[in-house]
């Protein structure tokens, strides 16, 4: 058992637009478990990287191997049925339907591929209200999406990757524009998720990084400059004159 | 016939379909390209086009290039007119909304048809060409004016073309097709430039009819098929590209002539619109448009 | 609650429609029967149109689908209704999942026009094979053979009454289908689907898969249709594969009122009265039509069973 | 609540009433007169209403206009001369939008709600076939003026007949012999690419191959087309005869399209009217029409030697000796065709009294009637001409014209006549029930 196989890694990935490279050669790989954040200077790559993890965008070339098995060439809602949930930078909740009927879209999802439960909608009300609950949105279920507050929104995005019941959820800067309060419950709740899954974070607020992450991977021009802990990655002299003391 | 004459008349009636589809669909583009509304009443911009071409060439007398020219300056400008009062009235209210505004110009549609029966009739009427010449040519005779249209609609394209790209007026019309909320930032009145845009649409239409109605007739029911073969050629041109409507309009034009020399018609042009459709399947952003949104 | 509710409201729908085979006078009750059948291709048209999201201008293909399929093989091939009907039903899915296929590779107006293609590609046919469908002349089915065995008894259904019983019970199956549809977790995704489709894609939905199964479905209830006109009224021709046939659901849907189960039915019932109504007064009846599509666009964007929905009863399905 | 509609919608129609109460007070005129006792007696003076389905909007328009001009003239003729068994003639209007499917609406709309006696003046073939069924199952009396085969076929129903034109097929024989033996024996057919086409196509074939000539091809053209001119190198060089046969708005392009192609020297054309009909014959573009030749239901022009019941019937329906409207010289009339309406109504009216019409619960008596009908001699009633009348396949028969244009007018040059025509019946709609 020493020589765990991570639950996530890649092998020589890369990606173009055109001539400019957002991604190269890329090396990561991710154990089972961790709670891992990804930091870098805007336009480092770190989102054009869990693009290609998830699947929203294909490598130009390279791999990702995920649970042991290469799903480089497999549509993005395979991967996520394999389980790895995304969760979008910019919310992206559909705002017509409730709350709930969001929620319900993932659990529904996630019933469906599990051969044991079938979508009855005591099974669906059931997981759906305890996402809801685990984010605190429990009470305005019934409620448009749409007219949510921002912070609720950006709560729905992640209830919604719970609700798939991934191995690995991938946060896409998670605290964008929430308040310090909202900022303290988010890390309590990403916290406890991580108690069941693998987390991937990408984050600008460090406080929240250095809050959460139990190991760090800093990006900068596509590639990976350094990781560690915290602690490690608070030392390094080469991230600190990339991005943190600029 | 020999197979190489044959082949010079289907070209030549192609370029003639083209010549007329590529006004048309030019009209079609401008509104969808600036406004992004469907306008289904395009067809009747068209035909008011034509039927009031009819209706000017016949209150003059005399040589009929007079009625013609009359037709040719009058008539687009009064279905300019007519289209610059509905979109003020009907589709700037509905804030080009996709939907709302496919309905409205169905409504607009039949009203316009229905004013055309009631005032203009059932009928088919010709207007006469402005000169009548054959052109013999030892396979076969070929109309003079047919030519003429070709070059006249090249030349229209090309001024609409300097019209685009050469003033301040197609930069006002490009900056509100980019992104309109910038444009009003940078003060450009989008509701005029809308509203001019798609009054001069439907006058392109018309200028199209006025050009066709000394070969085929003014006929109150003509709109339709023009329409949806403007529509294929916006669409297979690719959304906003001038260059891309004339070629796909050119290369519809022929399909269409050059694969009925080999197949019975019915089936050529069932074979015509299944390949169209097949190159939109699998270029679906037109021949020479950008990856649509 | 809200789905009692909205269970009860569609069963009262359909009692009253039940009791106004009763109560119509002899014209509107033919006339009922018609748009009832309409109003199934308007529901078709709406799983894909006003759930879905997906704008076609090329739906005529599977009304005349079901049309033809059940037409030619009761003409040239003697088949008996149910067969037949049920060549019409096999034909408009088939020809779903194939235009759907092809077309589903392209979206938003692309989409449109490739529909708009295929349907027009259809029209030609039918107008190619005139030796069997005699083209836009079209046929008659003989009235013999227009007879619905059921166990135990058999109708004709030239008969006004067995016509409008059968016609109500074509738009109740229709009306439940969409019911239970939209109100399943594949309607829910489906309706997710028109929203964000991308957003779907990441919860793992195969959104290709999901529109394909959208679309033909929506062709079955739109070929059901089709084949129930034919037996229904007796008359094939290949007007109904033409444009017009593809505009007209549209506007039937965006009349009563886009992804509301009940929207197609007012929509199709309130476009022939006032089409029947003008020419009552009027020669120019087309202009009073356009003219209050204008209007209704204006003031009721949303169409009436839209409209009803947004201002005074949210609980619609 | 629609029954007291029902007033609206005649008004609406404009000369329904006006006709309506003409006839009232010429039938009420008549009554006074003595030889009328015994018919004011057994009648009531309710009026006969018959239900007009008409081409008002949609691509038949042309046709449409010019059937209820004729079919208003006629009603007002035959009220004016005591109406149908002493009852007034009423018309009622509704448009069909030369739309199949709205066409079996409106006869459903004539049979529940109009309660009109009779539906008829149906021209568009796809509108009958359209309409047959449920005039069938509502069990009216359909009576078409539509030049199709259809009803000929045997396809339609015991209601549906076509007592006042016609057939294409019969037509279509009756001119074969006379391009034969004129024209040439190498024929080469253009048609429009669907049924209307089809029948010239599988009609004329035989036909021309019975006198010895043949046809030496086949030029089908789309209905969708505007333009032509890609079709004619189909033609062989070899064609001594064109036979031509178009409808629909485009047909000018169409003519005027293979006047450009051939100039003076192409084959002899043989055209079906149908073509141009409403059409100036000098329109620009049609110039090098003169000398060819036209099928011709009725001639369009006053032709010199016409019989005074013709001059009667062209004045009384309001065309000048060019086949215009009085009123307007530019409003070209469809005369090839129109003169069914005319006759129809009169076998309507001649069924009627034999049968000794009361109402609805006589509509069976009323066809039984028609089919009984034989021949039908020239003259007021019948002014294109005399006609046999077929029961069993409820088609008539009767002469065509041959016009040539000449001078820019078209001139009867030969009449065929009604044996020409006619043709083993397929059908025998009197073996079937009602």
């Amino acid at each position: 058992m020493a020589a765990v196989t991570p639950l996530l890694s890649t092998r020589g990935l890369s990606r173009a637009f055109g001539g400019l490279k957002a991604v190269q050669e890329v090396d990561f790989a991710l154990p089972e478990g961790q709670i891992r954040a990804i930091i870098g200077p805007n336009g480092a790559g770190k989102t054009t990287f869990v693009s290609l993890v998830c699947g929203r965008i294909l490598p130009s070339s390279g791999s990702v191997v995920f649970d042991g098995r290469d799903v480089s060439r497999l549509p993005a809602h395979k991967r996520v049925r394999a389980g790895i949930a995304y969760t979008f930078q910019i919310t992206s909740i559909f705002s017509g339907l409730t709350v709930f009927d969001n929620v319900a879209l993932a659990v529904q999802r996630h019933l469906l591929d599990d051969r044991e439960a079938r979508p009855t909608a005591h099974a669906l009300k059931e997981d759906g209200m305890a996402a809801l609950e685990k984010t605190g949105l429990a009470a305005f279920a019934e409620k448009r999406a749409g007219n949510l507050a921002y912070g609720h929104q950006r709560l729905l995005e992640v209830a919604m990757g719970l609700a798939l019941k991934p191995r690995l959820l991938i946060l896409d800067e998670p605290t964008q524009g929430l308040s310090d309060g909202e900022i303290d419950s988010f890390i309590a709740l990403v916290r406890e998720i991580g108690r069941d899954a693998t987390v991937l974070l990408i984050e600008h607020n460090m406080d929240v990084v250095m809050a959460l992450a139990e190991r760090i991977t800093v990006m900068d021009q596509g590639r990976i400059l350094a990781e560690g802990t915290p602690a490690e990655i608070r030392a390094d002299k080469a991230v600190q004159q990339a991005y943190l003391g600029g | 016939m020999a197979f190489g004459p044959y082949l010079l008349l289907a070209t030549l009636e192609g370029l003639v379909t083209a010549a007329v589809l590529a006004l048309m669909a030019l009209g079609l583009s401008l509104v969808f390209g600036v406004m992004r509304v469907v306008n289904v009443a395009h067809g009747e911009f068209y035909m008011l086009g034509a039927v009031l071409a009819w209706w000017f060439a016949s209150l003059v007398s005399g040589h009929p290039a007079i009625g013609f020219l009359l037709a040719l300056i009058l008539s687009p400008l009064v279905v300019a007119a007519v289209a610059f009062i509905a979109e003020r009235l009907v589709l700037s209210r509905l804030n080009y909304e996709p939907e709302a505004t496919i309905v409205a110009t169905i409504g607009l549609l039949y009203i316009l048809q229905q004013l055309a029966l009631t005032f203009y009739g059932p009928e088919a009427r010709p207007v006469q060409a402005p000169f009548d010449m054959r052109i013999s040519l030892p396979w076969f005779g070929y109309s003079a004016y047919k030519l003429a249209v070709i070059a006249a609609s090249a030349l229209m394209m090309l001024a609409t073309w300097v019209l685009l790209t050469r003033t301040k007026i197609g930069l006002v019309m490009r900056a509100t097709q980019f992104d309109r909320e910038t444009a009003q930032a940078f003060g450009i009145p989008v509701d005029r430039v809308y509203a001019g845009v798609f009054a001069l649409g439907a006058a392109l239409a018309a200028v199209a009819a006025v050009l066709i109605v000394p070969i085929q007739q003014a006929h109150y029911l003509m709109g339709l098929d023009p329409l949806l073969l403007s529509f294929i050629v916006v669409i297979i041109g690719g959304l906003g590209s001038l260059r891309g409507t004339v070629v796909a309009a050119i290369l519809i034009g022929l399909s269409d002539g050059i694969i009925s020399m080999f197949f019975s018609p019915t089936l050529a042009k069932m074979l015509a619109t299944l390949l169209v459709a097949l190159v939109l399947v699998f270029r679906p952003q037109g021949l020479f448009g950008t990856v649509a949104r | 609650m809200r789905d009692a509710r909205s269970l009860w409201l569609h069963a009262a729908v359909i009692l009253l429609l039940f009791a106004l085979n009763f109560l119509l006078p002899e014209y509107h009750r033919g006339i009922f029967s018609r748009v009832m059948v309409l109003a199934v291709f308007a529901m078709g048209y709406n799983l894909a149109f006003g759930y879905t999201g997906l704008l076609s201008l090329g739906h005529a293909m599977f009304f005349a689908a079901g049309l033809y399929g059940t037409g030619l093989t009761i003409y040239h091939l003697g088949w008996s209704v149910w067969p037949a009907l049920g060549a019409g039903l096999l034909a408009g899915t088939l020809l779903a999942l194939v235009i759907g296929f092809l077309a589903l590779r392209t979206t938003g107006v692309a989409f449109m026009i490739v529909t708009l293609m295929f349907a027009q590609v259809f029209y030609l046919t039918t107008l190619y094979f005139t030796t069997y469908t005699r083209g836009e002349e079209g046929l008659v089915l003989p009235q013999a053979m227009r007879t619905l065995a059921l166990p135990g008894a058999s109708f004709s259904l030239t008969d006004p009454t067995t016509r409008y019983m059968a016609a109500l019970a074509l738009l109740t199956i229709a009306l439940g289908l969409t019911l239970f549809l939209v109100r399943s977790p594949y309607g829910r995704a489906l309706i997710a689907i028109r929203e964000n489709e991308e957003r779907m894609r990441m919860l793992g939905y195969d959104v290709f898969a999901n529109k394909l199964g959208s679309v033909v479905i929506s062709g079955l209830i739109c070929a059901a249709a089709g084949a129930a006109y034919a037996v229904l009224f007796g008359y094939v021709g290949s007007g109904f594969a033409s444009i017009q046939y593809s505009i007209l659901p549209l506007l039937w849907v965006l009349l009563g009122g886009a992804a509301t189960t009940l929207g197609p039915f007012v929509g199709t019932l309130f476009m022939f009265y006032i089409i029947d109504t003008a020419s009552d007064y009027t020669t120019a009846y087309l202009l009073v039509v356009g003219l209050a599509l204008i209007l209704l666009i204006l003031y009721f964007p949303k169409g009436i069973a839209g409209t009803v929905r947004e201002r005074w009863l949210p609980w619609l399905p | 609540m629609r029954e007291d509609r029902n007033s609206n919608i005649l008004s609406s129609s404009g000369l329904t009433r006006r006709t309506a109460l003409k006839g009232l007070g010429a039938a009420a005129g008549l009554m006074a007169a003595p030889g009328f006792v015994r018919y004011a007696q057994a009648q009531s003076s309710e009026p006969i209403r018959i239900g007009f389905q008409c081409h008002r909007t949609g691509i038949g328009a042309a046709y449409g206009r010019w059937y209820e001009r004729v079919t208003t003239a006629t009603a007002k003729l035959i009220n004016d001369e005591g109406g149908i068994n002493g009852r007034p003639l009423e018309i009622v209007i509704e448009d069909d939008g030369t739309d199949p499917a709205r066409g079996s609406e409106v006869v459903q709309k004539f049979a529940n709600q109009h309660k009109v006696d009779l539906v008829y003046g149906t021209l568009f073939s796809h509108v009958v076939v359209g309409s047959a069924p449920m005039a069938g199952e509502l069990k009216i009396p359909y009576y078409v003026v539509s030049e199709g085969y259809h009803v000929a076929s045997g396809k339609m129903n015991r209601y549906c007949v076509q007592p006042g034109i016609t057939d294409v097929k019969a037509q279509v024989r009756s001119v074969a012999p006379w391009i034969a033996d004129n024209l040439g024996k190498k024929v080469t057919l253009v048609y429009p690419d669907y049924a209307f086409g089809h029948d010239h196509r599988d009609f004329f074939e035989p036909a021309i191959q019975a006198q010895g000539g043949e046809v030496i091809a086949k030029v089908p053209i789309p209905p969708t087309e505007t333009s032509f001119t890609r079709y004619f190198p189909q033609i062989p060089r070899d064609t001594d005869v064109i036979y031509h046969v178009m409808v629909g708005p485009a047909v000018l392009t169409f003519v005027k399209e293979m006047g450009e192609f051939f100039g003076s020297g192409g084959p002899q054309l043989f055209g079906f009217i149908d073509s141009l009909e409403a059409v100036d014959i000098n329109s620009p573009g049609l110039e090098f029409l003169e000398g060819s030749h036209f099928w011709e239901g009725m001639p369009r022009y006053a032709q010199p030697d016409q019989p005074d019941y013709m001059t009667f019937y062209r004045e009384t329906v309001g065309i000048d000796e060019n086949g215009a409207s009085r009123n307007d010289p530019q409003d070209v009339s469809t005369a090839a065709h129109m003169f069914g309406c005319w006759e129809t109504l009169y076998v309507i009216k001649a069924a009627m009294e034999t049968a000794d019409y009361q109402g609805p619960d006589d509509r069976t008596k009323l066809i039984e009637a028609t089919e009984a009908m034989t021949e039908m001699e020239a003259g007021r009633e019948h002014p294109q001409g005399p006609k046999v009348f077929n029961g069993k396949i409820h088609q008539v028969f009767g002469e065509q014209n041959i016009s040539q244009v000449k001078d820019g007018k078209l001139e009867v040059v030969h009449r065929t006549s009604i044996d020409d025509g006619l043709y083993e019946p397929e059908a025998d709609y009197t073996t079937m029930s009602f």
